[in-house]
């Protein structure tokens, strides 16, 4: 199994939720594994609502969060390992993650290209500025932006939409095989939404890089995923290809999850249904 | 830089106000490098003269020129409110850093050890030490010990910046981008930290300057050293209110005064300065 | 009410904390000081007189027992708390055999009783005036209010001190500038003496209360200009709810916890104020008795009210700890 | 002074006459307008749920607070009327007292916030009473009674209004704050965005639940959300809300079956939906920015149909069918140029 991408082994996470005294412990995600094939790029989902345990899950996988049990490994060594800083640079070389609110992801005292130009130098040893403002440009234009545009700009003079693709371009400069991307459209207008989701199966296609996608959004799901898993209170309930866990499910989680998707059908054929 | 003072002193009255009145003080204190007397000299003029042209702020009745020695106390009483202020940012910069970003069990015990200090009544310890320490007390001395007292409040501030700064998901972008730990403190945080620093610098130096007047014209400091304290607590001695020498106790209190509200202003226009939404209001940030 | 005992005991432990680091403090700096303190104290006894060696001799030996300066420093530390839990300073020497404990008994009541009223009072009347000038932002009174809170809060207690003694004293002697009550007045529980006290007060407690009102004012004023945008004040406002209504139960109610941990954290200052306030206007209480034992070199005393001082606070700091949840019922959980 | 206008079955209960809000602000020296409402004119009538759809950079919020006279400066109404049937003439020319009289009693919000919508440090007995207590006019007593039976009505157990706000779940605070909204009967409850805070499960829960109490009472609604899927299931007509002005207005059927503005076409085609997984096609640009909006028509920097006309002048909101009015030249030639004050500032 070495050749796997990425192997998650019965990881659980418990937090102690008590005052100085001890008090109750709360499993947050509860022996969850799947593994990542390395040989194709794949768009992995992890589904479910808040309290599922699904952002403690994806900062796990970033090195962010050490699992109580269980082991992680990225193309086979595992990660809670990586001592030396070296080491740790060239995990996150290979894993960059992209987060929910753009607004927040970037310092809003500092311009937006200090992360890029740092990245590209940190990560693929560009030495002048200029060879920087390439590489950053380079990969401003996978996303349809261009350096030039947003040079010397702060985040808050960029729309949500815009900001959240720089944030993709700053991932993409050292060219990870691993994107860990949590809700990243929930905070983008619905017209922008789009533009996004299809990037992420652009980065798939063309770029080959493998996704984990976390959102609560099942729609967008099954617009998106190849593969997915459903999880509730840390466990995982139902997992498998995309479209047939989406379209047909069988856990009664996963069922009731489903049920509760507003759909058009209401408004285009009958009545509204209870 | 540069610009960002302009904008304040031309739309904060407060950080205007304030500097003006800073400026006052601090020029007076400068004036003393061109005094003509020597400020531990006594009886060198007619004691008791009111203000008037040859003495704008008259003499004492130890005959000295309550002007000049003013402009040395001033010198010496702000260069102790700023040498302890000093001193006690780097414990509360050192202990609120760590327990910032350590977090966890050393924060608990930093902690409370830190609101120890805070409750603690300093003065009497202040007054406990002078008596113990009787004339080995020296500036130096009682500098230390009030800056080992008085980093409680601060550090317990600067910790709670640390603590969210820490959980901001820029940070984590940062740590993406390559950046060290040390990088991510002196690029990503110093602009949320500097500003509080700064004003909480201004209040401690307002704080030691308090309590050296207060243990001073109690007589619990060197009184040879002409600061503002000593200088009341010799006006004081020569009872100069009931003997009607009533500038020689005014000018040093109405000038300690001024620096007071002076740096209190700078330091609560410094606070207005450090909420980055109204940093970024200033830099005309859009309207969703 | 199981997490509310939980609650206790943890400010109860940071109460026991505060004291002995306080109370080592005093130990330290006693003990680590290069001068011996009997040797100093028989030198001031006896500069004047031509008192015996042997008398010498003997005075030494029992100010050695009676400071247990015997033995190494562990024993003396251990000593130093037997005595410092007993309350038993030994005998105050300038006000030789009277023992420290009564001196102290009888100073106390006069400064609990000054910080207590004049730390209410500024507390109550600053937070109401601050969160009115904080909801109703275009009053010009309020305005001018903030003014005078930010002129006087950094002026500490000793300057405004000295400045209230000088007008009330020369320029417009209509206060008693001195004491805690007129001499001639007796001590007993008559209406006449409790008048006289009062009168007596109300210079020390203007003092105070002018510094420290502005504190709470302006921290109040910058609270409430914050909860104003605060959904639950916006929902209250959509509601219909009358103004004064949204200030009193959704404004101030919710700016008060802050302040009263504000309080809790910032009455060692006042109580420095408290004590500097006493001594300009030779108010009876622990301030004067402490700097009266610093001019008499009454060694006892000084290290006595040192001592209870910091007991005194950081009591008043825990029970002001304690009656927190009964203000915040999110508290309970914690 | 709050007589009612007589009440017919279709006399609208909100009309809304060419209404411009704008945020007017000065920074170090320079004034800046942003347009978030430019001339709006909408209606909702008795016993309906108006839908209002559109981005964070729509001016929806901002439209909202203006028609509940809960905008504050910079904030200022610069044109237009918002009159109510409870009210006999425009809000905004009733002083505070006289509008505080009618919150609640008549016009009763529901806001997103549904963390922090509820004072967190009193039970929540203590909102109903100060919300609801003066408009219910019985003593006590009665009065919790009434709160009981309400709440019963909606599935909630009483025992709640001792609790405090921290000891509720997100969906059971949203459904308190229904509760409180609809509990004095009032004619017009605005919703900005109920549910968006809420987990899918909740959110259908509680969106039936609105839908119930506002046809048992029925009432009058505006709904704002920007997600299409949740205006699909809950209201009866729709309106689309483009850079502060409406491109677009129709029962919620013929806006999903029929849309006639490109926008509206772009936000239903891109809607993902399980069991489509063909490709959806994005819209280039992004939100114009409201202090500098484009000249003509707002859209036409994004707007595939873009022509000529458009990028000159400003299109009439036109009724293209019974109740269908959409606001674009490519959408019907019967559409002409609206005659507002835009235009003439447009050619300045």
């Amino acid at each position: 199994m070495s050749d796997a991408l990425l192997t998650v082994e019965n990881v659980t996470k418990v937090y102690s939720r008590g005052g100085l005294f001890g008090g109750g412990t709360f499993r947050a995600v509860d022996d969850v594994s799947f593994t990542l094939r390395a040989d194709r790029a794949e768009i992995f989902t992890i589904v479910g609502e808040s309290g599922s345990g699904k952002t403690t899950l994806s900062r796990m996988i970033l090195n962010l969060v050490t699992p109580t049990e269980g082991a992680i490994l990225f193309r086979g060594s595992d990660i809670t390992h990586l001592q030396s800083r070296s080491a740790r640079m060239r995990f996150m070389a290979a894993v960059q993650p992209i987060f929910q609110n753009p607004f927040e992801a970037f310092n809003p005292l500092s311009r937006v290209d200090r992360y890029l130009l740092t990245t590209a130098r940190r990560f693929c040893g560009a030495t002048t500025r200029a060879e920087a403002e390439r590489m950053a440009d380079n990969a401003l234009r996978k996303v349809g932006l261009s350096f030039i545009e947003i040079s010397r700009r702060f985040p808050h003079e960029l729309s949500g939409g815009q900001l959240q693709r720089v944030a993709i371009a700053r991932a993409l400069i050292p060219g990870p095989s691993l994107i860990v991307a949590d809700e990243p459209v929930s905070m983008v207008d619905a017209s922008l939404r789009m533009a996004i989701v299809n990037l992420f199966r652009t980065l798939r296609d063309e770029l080959g890089v493998s996704i984990i996608y976390i959102t609560h959004d099942l729609a967008t799901a099954y617009y998106i995923s190849d593969r997915i898993i459903v999880m509730q209170k840390g466990k995982v309930v139902e997992s498998g290809d995309a479209r047939a866990v989406l379209e047909n499910p069988k856990h009664p989680y996963s069922i009731l999850l489903k049920s509760s998707v507003l759909s058009l059908d209401a408004v285009l054929e009958g009545e509204l249904s209870e | 830089m540069l610009r960002i003072i302009r904008d304040l002193f031309r739309y904060n009255l407060e950080f205007a106000l304030g500097s003006i009145l800073t400026g006052i003080v601090v020029g007076l204190a400068a004036l003393s490098f061109f005094s003509p007397y020597n400020p531990l000299d006594t009886y060198l003029l007619p004691p008791d003269v009111p203000p008037s042209w040859t003495y704008p702020f008259g003499t004492t009745s130890r005959g000295q020129d309550t002007f000049w020695t003013l402009t040395f106390a001033m010198r010496n009483t702000l260069l102790f409110g700023f040498s302890v202020a000093i001193l006690s940012r780097i414990l509360s910069l050192l202990i609120g850093l760590i327990s910032g970003y350590v977090g966890g069990f050393t924060d608990r015990v930093l902690m409370s050890i830190n609101d120890t200090f805070i409750v603690i009544p300093l003065f009497p310890l202040l007054v406990l030490f002078y008596f113990v320490m009787r004339d080995y007390m020296s500036w130096a001395l009682l500098a230390l010990v009030m800056a080992f007292l008085g980093w409680a409040y601060d550090a317990r501030l600067i910790r709670s910046i640390m603590m969210s700064l820490k959980e901001r998901e820029f940070t984590r972008t940062s740590i993406f981008s390559g950046m060290s730990m040390r990088e991510i403190v002196l690029r990503e945080h110093l602009p949320y930290v500097l500003p509080v620093v700064f004003s909480t610098t201004l209040n401690n130096i307002n704080w030691s300057i308090g309590l050296e007047v207060t243990l001073s014209v109690l007589g619990f400091t060197n009184l040879d050293t002409p600061t503002v304290g000593t200088m009341i607590f010799w006006a004081n001695q020569h009872s100069a209110m009931v003997s009607g020498v009533w500038w020689w106790i005014l000018f040093p209190t109405l000038f300690v005064t001024i620096t007071f509200i002076g740096l209190f202003l700078l330091a609560v226009s410094m606070n207005e300065y450090i909420d980055p939404r109204s940093r970024l209001g200033r830099m005309g940030g859009g309207i969703a | 009410m199981r997490s509310y005992a939980l609650y206790v005991a943890k400010r109860l432990v940071q109460f026991v904390l505060v004291v002995f680091i306080g109370i080592s403090l005093t130990f330290f700096i006693t003990h680590l000081t290069p001068i011996d303190p009997v040797e100093q104290m028989i030198a001031s006894m006896t500069a004047f007189g031509d008192t015996s060696p042997e008398a010498i001799l003997r005075m030494r030996e029992a100010l050695r027992e009676l400071y247990g300066v015997e033995g190494n420093l562990v024993d003396q530390y251990v000593t130093y708390w037997g005595r410092i839990l007993t309350l038993d300073f030994g005998p105050s020497l300038s006000a030789f055999p009277t023992p420290v404990a009564t001196l102290i008994a009888r100073a106390l009541p006069w400064t609990i009783g000054l910080l207590f009223t004049c730390t209410m009072l500024a507390w109550l009347l600053g937070n109401v005036l601050g969160g009115l000038a904080g909801y109703y932002r275009k009053s010009r009174t309020l305005k001018l209010l903030g003014v005078a809170a930010m002129g006087f809060h950094p002026i500490p207690y000793y300057i405004i001190a000295f400045v209230l003694l000088i007008v009330f004293g020369y320029i417009w002697p209509v206060l008693p500038i001195s004491g805690g009550s007129a001499q001639n007045v007796s001590q007993a529980f008559s209406v006449e003496y409790a008048g006289s006290v009062l009168r007596h007060a109300i210079l020390p407690a203007l003092s105070i209360i002018l510094v420290s009102i502005g504190g709470w004012f302006m921290g109040m004023r910058a609270l409430v200009s914050n909860i104003i945008s605060e959904d639950y004040v916006v929902y209250a406002e959509l509601g219909g709810v009358p103004r004064k209504r949204i200030l009193s139960f959704y404004v101030m109610r919710n700016a008060l916890m802050p302040q009263i941990t504000g309080l809790a954290m910032s009455l060692g200052a006042i109580f420095n104020g408290a004590i500097i306030v006493e001594q300009v206007f030779s108010y009876p209480g622990l301030g004067r008795l402490l700097i009266g034992a610093v001019y008499s070199a009454d060694y006892s005393l000084v290290l006595g009210v040192t001592a209870i001082s910091i007991i005194a606070v950081s009591a008043s700091v825990f029970l002001i700890d304690i009656l927190y949840p009964v203000f915040d019922p999110r508290v309970q959980l914690r | 002074m709050t007589v009612p206008m007589p009440q017919t079955e279709t006399s609208p209960v909100l009309s809304v006459e060419r209404l411009r809000a704008y945020y007017q602000m000065k920074y170090f020296g320079i004034d800046r307008e942003v347009r978030a409402v430019d001339d709006i004119t909408l209606h909702v009538n008795r016993n309906e749920i108006y839908g209002l759809a559109g981005e964070s950079s729509s001016g929806k919020t901002s439209f909202i607070k203006t028609i509940a006279a809960a905008n504050r400066p910079p904030l200022n109404v610069v044109g237009g009327s918002v009159k109510f049937s409870f009210l006999d003439r425009d809000i905004h020319h009733l002083d505070r007292d006289a509008v505080a009289a009618v919150r609640w009693k008549h016009l009763s919000y529901i806001m997103q916030g549904s963390m922090s919508v509820l004072n967190p440090v009193r039970r929540i007995k203590h909102s109903f009473f100060d919300f609801a207590f003066v408009h219910i006019g019985r003593p006590r007593p009665e009065f919790w009674d009434i709160v009981a039976t309400h709440l019963k009505r909606l599935h909630l157990d009483p025992s709640i209004l001792e609790a405090y706000p921290h000891e509720l779940s997100g969906g059971m605070r949203q459904r308190v704050t229904i509760a409180l909204a609809t509990i004095c009967r009032p004619e017009f409850i605005i919703a900005d965005e109920p549910t968006t805070a809420l987990d899918v499960v909740v959110q259908k829960s509680v969106l039936g639940m609105i839908r119930n109490v506002q046809r048992e009472m029925q009432s009058s609604m505006l709904f704002v959300t920007h997600d299409m899927a949740v205006h699909a299931n809950i209201a009866d007509r729709l309106g689309i809300m483009y850079a502060g002005r409406l491109v677009e207005e129709a029962p919620t059927r013929a806006i999903f079956t029929t849309p006639r503005h490109p926008y509206t076409a772009h936000l239903i085609e891109s809607l993902p939906r399980i069991g489509d997984s063909g490709l959806k096609k994005a819209l280039g640009g992004s939100p114009p920015n409201l202090s500098a909006p484009p000249p003509g028509c707002r859209f036409h920097p994004r707007c595939p149909l873009a022509g000529e006309i458009c990028r000159r002048e400003v299109p009439a909101l036109t009724s293209l069918a019974p109740g269908h009015r959409v606001a674009c030249f490519a959408a019907s030639p019967a559409v002409t140029a609206a005659a507002s004050v835009e235009s003439t500032e447009a050619a300045r």
